[in-house]
C-alpha cells in the first residue's frame, strides 16, 4: 500500500531497500566506472551500503539520524570520491530533516536540495560536468515542484527524474574526478555515480509506492 | 578477457590483508595504527609530519613509502579508493608530534576530497594540516591547469625528498616549502601496454588493443594524449621525452636531475633497463647531468604493463636532500 | 596464446641493450667490461674478488646484484642462456685483485659448464678461481641430492651474505667458507600460475592451465612437486612452508632467520604482502625469529607470474654480515 | 655429384650448410626444448650458426681449424648448455684432424668419436641421459662401422644413425641440464640437443651426397 508518509522505521526498511538495490547493481555500476573512470564505483557502493545496513541494523534515534548515518556509514566504509560525495550527500540531506518524526514530500525536496548544495560544496563540481550531479540536480529541481503532492507521486517523479538524469549525462563530457581527462571520449556513457543516484531514488519510489 | 589469477584470500579484505603484511615487512620499524593506517615507531620529537596516502592495489606506494626519512605515516584506503577521512585522521593524529601534519598526495578527485575531510577534522583535534598535491603528470591535462594534473610516479622522488626534508627541518612552513619545491620540479609521462584487474571482481581496468600503445594513459587507464602503434623502445623513449621536455618545467644545460624509469606492474625490468638506455643519451644531449637513476617498479596497478618516465630537477638544497640515505618497503638508497 | 607486448628493440638484442642500460643505472658507480660483463669501479685492493652471473631475462638478478657490499661484477649471459666462456674470463679478470676470484652462480647445467670452462681460461691466466654453487630449490630434487637442485631466489640473500664478506675478509678461503656456509644455510621453494615469455619469439616459457598453481616450478618452467588446484593464499603458504620445513635445514625455535617473498615477475606486491601475512605466524609458531624481511621482485623471469618462499638461516657471523648495508640495482639496504 | 673427400674449402662450404639447416630448423629446435627446457635451444643454436657464417667467411687454414673455429664460434656466441656442449663437439672433435688436408670416412668417425668423448668428459652424461648425446653417440657408433666405406655411404648411414637416436631418446628421461627435474614427464618427447644433431648430420650428409 503506497506510503503518504513515513515514521522513522519506515524510513530504515526504505534505506535497507535503497542498499539491498544498490548491491544487486555492483557490477553495472562498475561497468560504467570502466568506461570512464577506474572502474570500482559498484565495488565502493556496495562496501558503503553493506556498512549501512550493519548501521542501520541498530536502528536510529530519528529520521535525521537514519538519513545521516547512512552517511556516516558510507563516508567511512567507502572511500574514494564516492564515499565522500554520497556520505556528504545523505549527513547533509539528512541534516535538514532534524526534529522531523515524518518523512513527506517535502521532506524528500529537503533531503535532496540540502545534499546537493553540500555535495557541490563539496566537491566543486556543477550540473553539466558529468558526476552524479547531473542525477541529483534535476531530482532536486523536481522534487522541490512536487513537493505539495502526495509522497508516492513526488517520489516516483523524483526517480523519473534522476533516470532522465543519469540518461542526460551521457551527452557530457567529463572533467571531473578520475575521469576527468578522458575529454571527448566520454561522451555515450553514463557517469557511473549519477548511476547510482538513479537506482537510489527508484528504490525509494519503489518502497514508497509498495 | 581476464588476466587476473591473483593469490589472494577474500578478494574484498585485500586493503586490509596487504597492510597487514606491509607492517610486517617493516620488522618492527612501523606498526598498524586504527583501521587503516601505517606509521613509524620512534619518530623524531617535535618534528613536523610527513603524511602520505591514497588507494591501495598500487603498492608499494604510497603506505610501502612510510620509512626512515621517507613518509611518517599514510593512510591506506581500499582498493583504488582514496582512505576515508577518518582513517586520514587517525594517521594525522598518530604522526603528529605538536608542530603539524603535511599531507602529500597524488591529485584525484577522491583523495582530495577525503583528505580534505579528513583535514577538517584533524582541525577540530587542534591539529594543524597544510596540504601538497602531486600533479606530475604531464599528459593529464595542460601545464597552465596543473589543478587538474594526475600524480603519477613523480610522487616517489617527491616523497624522498619531502621525507628527507621531514627528517632534518623543524617547521611545517620549511616542509611545505621544500615539499612544493619538489612538487614544482618534477614532471612524469607514462605509457601503457596491458591493463590490470581489479582483484574484487578480476575485471581487466581497461581496454586496450594489442597493437597499441597508450600514450600518457593514467595509472587507473585514464586516457592521456593519444594512441599510438606499438613500437620500439628507441622510437618510444624519445616520444616520452618530449612530452616532459615539451612542458613548462625549465631544464636547461648543466641541470642536474633524478631520472626514473618506473615499471606499471608487469613490464619487466629488461624493458625497463632498454628504455633507459634509449632515453639517457637523449637526456645528455640536451646537457642534463643525471645525478641519479631510479629503476623498478614502485607506482603500479596491479599486473599492468606500461613504463613512465620521471624527471625532478635538484637545486643545492633538493640535491642535499636527495643525497640522504632514506629505507622504505617501496625504495630505499644508500 | 601469447601474452608478450614487450617494449624492447632488436628481440636478439635484448641482452647487450639490457645490459647497456644496466650500467647506466650505476650512474658511474659499475662500468662494461669486454663483451657482456658489468664489474664495479672503486674495487677494494689486494681483496678476494665475488663473480656472479647467469642468463639474462631474469633482471634485476643477476647481473643487477653488482653493488656495493654486494657482488664485484657479473657475467651475463644472453636471454636464459648462461655466459660463454669468454665473457666469464673478461669479468674474471676485471675483478680479480691478485686475490683470487669465487665463482657464486646458480646450479643450472649450462651454467656449470660455461663457469668451469671459464675457469680453466682464467687458470691459465694464472688466476685462481673456486666455486660454490646455490642450489636453494627444495623441490627440484630430494635432500641427499643437493647436486641436482636448481639455485633460484635464495641466490638474492646468499649473495647479499657473500657481498658483504667480499667487502670485509681477505681470503678467498674466507670469503669461500662464508659462502658456501650461507648456501648450507638457504632454502627456497617456488609457485607459478602464468609462464613469462621469450623475447626473442614472445612464445610462452611454458604451458600451465588457469586453474591450477604449479607448486615447487622453476623460474624457467621447469617441473615441481606437482600441479595443485589454484587457492587462496592462506592456503598456499603453508603448503609452501611444509616443503621448507620439510627438508634438510634445521630450523629450531629461537633460530633467526631472513625471511624472503618473492615475486617471479608480474605477481603484484599486494600478492607478496598478503601471502607475507599468511606465512609469517607459521614461521613465528615454530619460534623462529625474523631478524629481516625481505619483499620484492628480484628474481623473475620476464612476466612471469609466481612467487617463491626463500628461508636464511643466520648464526652470528652471518647476522653480522647481513646487518652491513649494502647498494646495488636489485637489492639495497640501508 | 657425391663427393668421395673434401678439402678444406668443401668442408666450410658443408659447415655453411649445417649452419643454414640449423638457423631454419630454429622453431622447431626451441620447441623441443620449450616442451622440457626452457625454450631457447633453437635460439642459441641459430646464433652460434650465425657466428659460424660469419667466423668460416674468413676462411679456414684447414680442416682441423675450420672444425675448431666452429666450435670456438659457438662456444663464445651462444652460452647456455649447448653453447659449451657443441662447441666442445666441434673443437675436440675437429683437433683429431690435425695435419688432415682431406675429410673422408675415417675423418668423420675420428671427429664425431673426439667430440663425443670430449662432450662426455666435460658435461657428465652419459648415452641414457636424455641429452644430445643420445644422438650422437649412435652416431658415432655407425661411424666407427662404416669408416671403410665411402664418404656419401658413410655420411649417410651417420645420419640415419643419428635420426634414429634422436627418435630414441622420446622415451628416456631427462636427468640433465634444465630439463633434469620433469622426471617421468619428459617421456613422449625428444631432446633439443638430439634434435640438433640429427639436422648437423643430415646436413653434411646433403651435402656430401649433393
Ligand atoms: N567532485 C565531484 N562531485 C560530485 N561527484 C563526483 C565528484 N567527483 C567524482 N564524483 C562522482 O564519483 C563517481 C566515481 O566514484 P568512485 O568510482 O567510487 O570513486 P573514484 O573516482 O575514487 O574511483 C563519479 O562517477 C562521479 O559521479
Ligand atoms: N651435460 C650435458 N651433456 C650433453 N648435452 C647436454 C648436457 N646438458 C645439456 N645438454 C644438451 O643441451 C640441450 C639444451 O640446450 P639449450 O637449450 O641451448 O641450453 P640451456 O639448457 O642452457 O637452455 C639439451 O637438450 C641437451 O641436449
Ligand atoms: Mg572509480
Ligand atoms: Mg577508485
Ligand atoms: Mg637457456
Ligand atoms: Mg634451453
Amino acid at each position: 500500500m503506497p506510503k503518504s508518509t513515513l515514521s522513522t522505521a519506515e524510513v530504515i526498511e526504505m534505506l535497507n531497500l535503497v542498499a539491498d538495490r544498490i548491491i544487486e547493481a555492483e557490477p553495472m555500476l562498475s561497468e560504467a566506472d570502466r568506461n570512464l573512470g577506474d572502474g570500482d564505483h559498484g565495488l565502493g557502493m556496495k562496501r558503503g551500503m553493506e556498512a549501512v545496513k550493519e548501521k542501520l541494523a541498530a536502528g536510529a534515534e530519528n529520521i535525521e539520524k537514519a538519513f545521516s548515518n547512512t552517511g556516516m556509514a558510507m563516508m567511512s566504509s567507502m572511500g574514494g570520491a564516492s564515499g565522500a560525495i554520497f556520505g556528504t550527500f545523505w549527513r547533509a540531506g539528512g541534516k535538514t530533516l532534524a526534529g522531523k518524526d515524518q518523512f513527506d514530500a517535502e521532506g524528500l525536496a529537503s533531503l535532496i536540495k540540502g545534499g546537493l548544495d553540500s555535495v557541490m560544496a563539496r566537491g566543486g563540481a556543477k550540473p553539466g560536468d558529468k558526476t552524479m550531479i547531473d542525477a541529483l540536480h534535476p531530482a532536486s529541481l523536481k522534487a522541490a515542484e512536487v513537493a505539495s503532492q502526495s509522497l508516492p507521486d513526488a517520489a516516483q517523479a523524483v526517480a523519473q527524474a534522476a533516470v532522465d538524469g543519469r540518461d542526460a549525462s551521457k551527452a557530457m563530457i567529463a572533467t571531473m574526478g578520475r575521469a576527468k581527462t578522458l575529454g571527448e571520449q566520454s561522451i555515450g556513457h553514463p557517469d557511473a555515480g549519477a548511476c547510482s543516484v538513479a537506482v537510489i531514488f527508484q528504490a525509494m519510489s519503489d518502497y514508497i509506492s509498495a | 578477457m581476464n588476466s587476473a589469477k591473483k593469490i589472494i584470500n577474500n578478494p574484498n579484505a585485500c586493503a586490509d590483508e596487504l597492510l597487514e603484511g606491509l607492517v610486517l615487512a617493516y620488522d618492527g620499524k612501523a606498526r598498524k595504527v586504527g583501521k587503516r593506517s601505517i606509521v613509524m615507531n620512534d619518530l623524531r620529537p617535535d618534528a613536523p609530519a610527513l603524511l602520505v596516502g591514497g588507494g591501495a592495489g598500487h603498492e608499494p606506494i604510497y603506505h610501502g613509502l612510510v620509512g626512515k626519512n621517507m613518509a611518517d605515516g599514510a593512510a591506506c584506503g581500499d582498493i583504488f579508493a582514496a582512505p576515508p577521512p577518518d582513517i586520514v585522521l587517525e594517521a594525522t593524529q598518530a604522526v603528529n608530534r605538536g608542530k603539524g601534519v603535511l599531507y602529500l598526495y597524488g591529485n584525484y578527485a577522491g583523495d582530495v576530497l577525503n583528505f580534505d575531510i579528513g583535514a577538517e577534522l584533524a582541525a577540530d583535534e587542534g591539529i594543524e594540516v597544510r596540504t601538497v598535491l602531486i600533479h606530475d603528470d604531464v599528459a593529464s591535462a595542460p601545464a597552465a591547469e596543473k589543478h587538474k594534473r594526475r600524480g603519477v610516479a613523480g610522487l616517489v622522488p617527491i616523497t624522498k625528498l619531502a621525507g628527507a626534508a621531514a627528517a632534518s627541518v623543524d617547521s611545517l612552513d620549511e616542509l611545505e616549502r621544500i615539499t612544493r619545491k619538489a612538487v614544482a620540479n618534477t614532471r612524469s609521462v607514462g605509457v601503457s601496454t596491458k591493463p590490470g584487474s581489479i582483484p574484487a571482481t578480476g575485471a581487466p581496468t581497461f581496454e586496450l588493443a594489442d597493437d597499441v600503445i597508450g600514450l600518457g594513459m593514467g595509472i587507473h587507464g585514464e586516457k592521456g594524449v593519444g594512441l599510438i602503434p606499438m613500437c620500439t623502445a628507441d622510437e618510444l623513449a624519445p616520444k616520452m621525452l618530449d612530452l616532459l621536455f615539451g612542458d613548462d618545467l625549465e631544464l636547461n644545460a648543466g641541470d642536474e636531475i633524478v631520472f626514473f624509469v618506473n615499471s606499471l606492474g608487469s613490464t619487466h625490468m629488461m624493458e625497463l633497463l632498454i628504455l633507459l638506455r634509449s632515453a639517457r643519451p637523449i637526456l645528455e644531449k640536451r646537457g642534463l647531468k643525471i645525478h641519479h637513476t631510479m629503476v623498478g617498479d614502485i607506482v603500479t596497478c596491479q599486473e599492468m604493463a606500461g613504463v613512465s618516465f620521471s624527471i625532478t630537477k635538484l637545486d643545492d638544497e633538493l640535491k642535499r636532500l636527495w643525497d640522504m640515505p632514506c629505507s622504505s618497503v617501496g625504495y630505499t638508497k644508500l
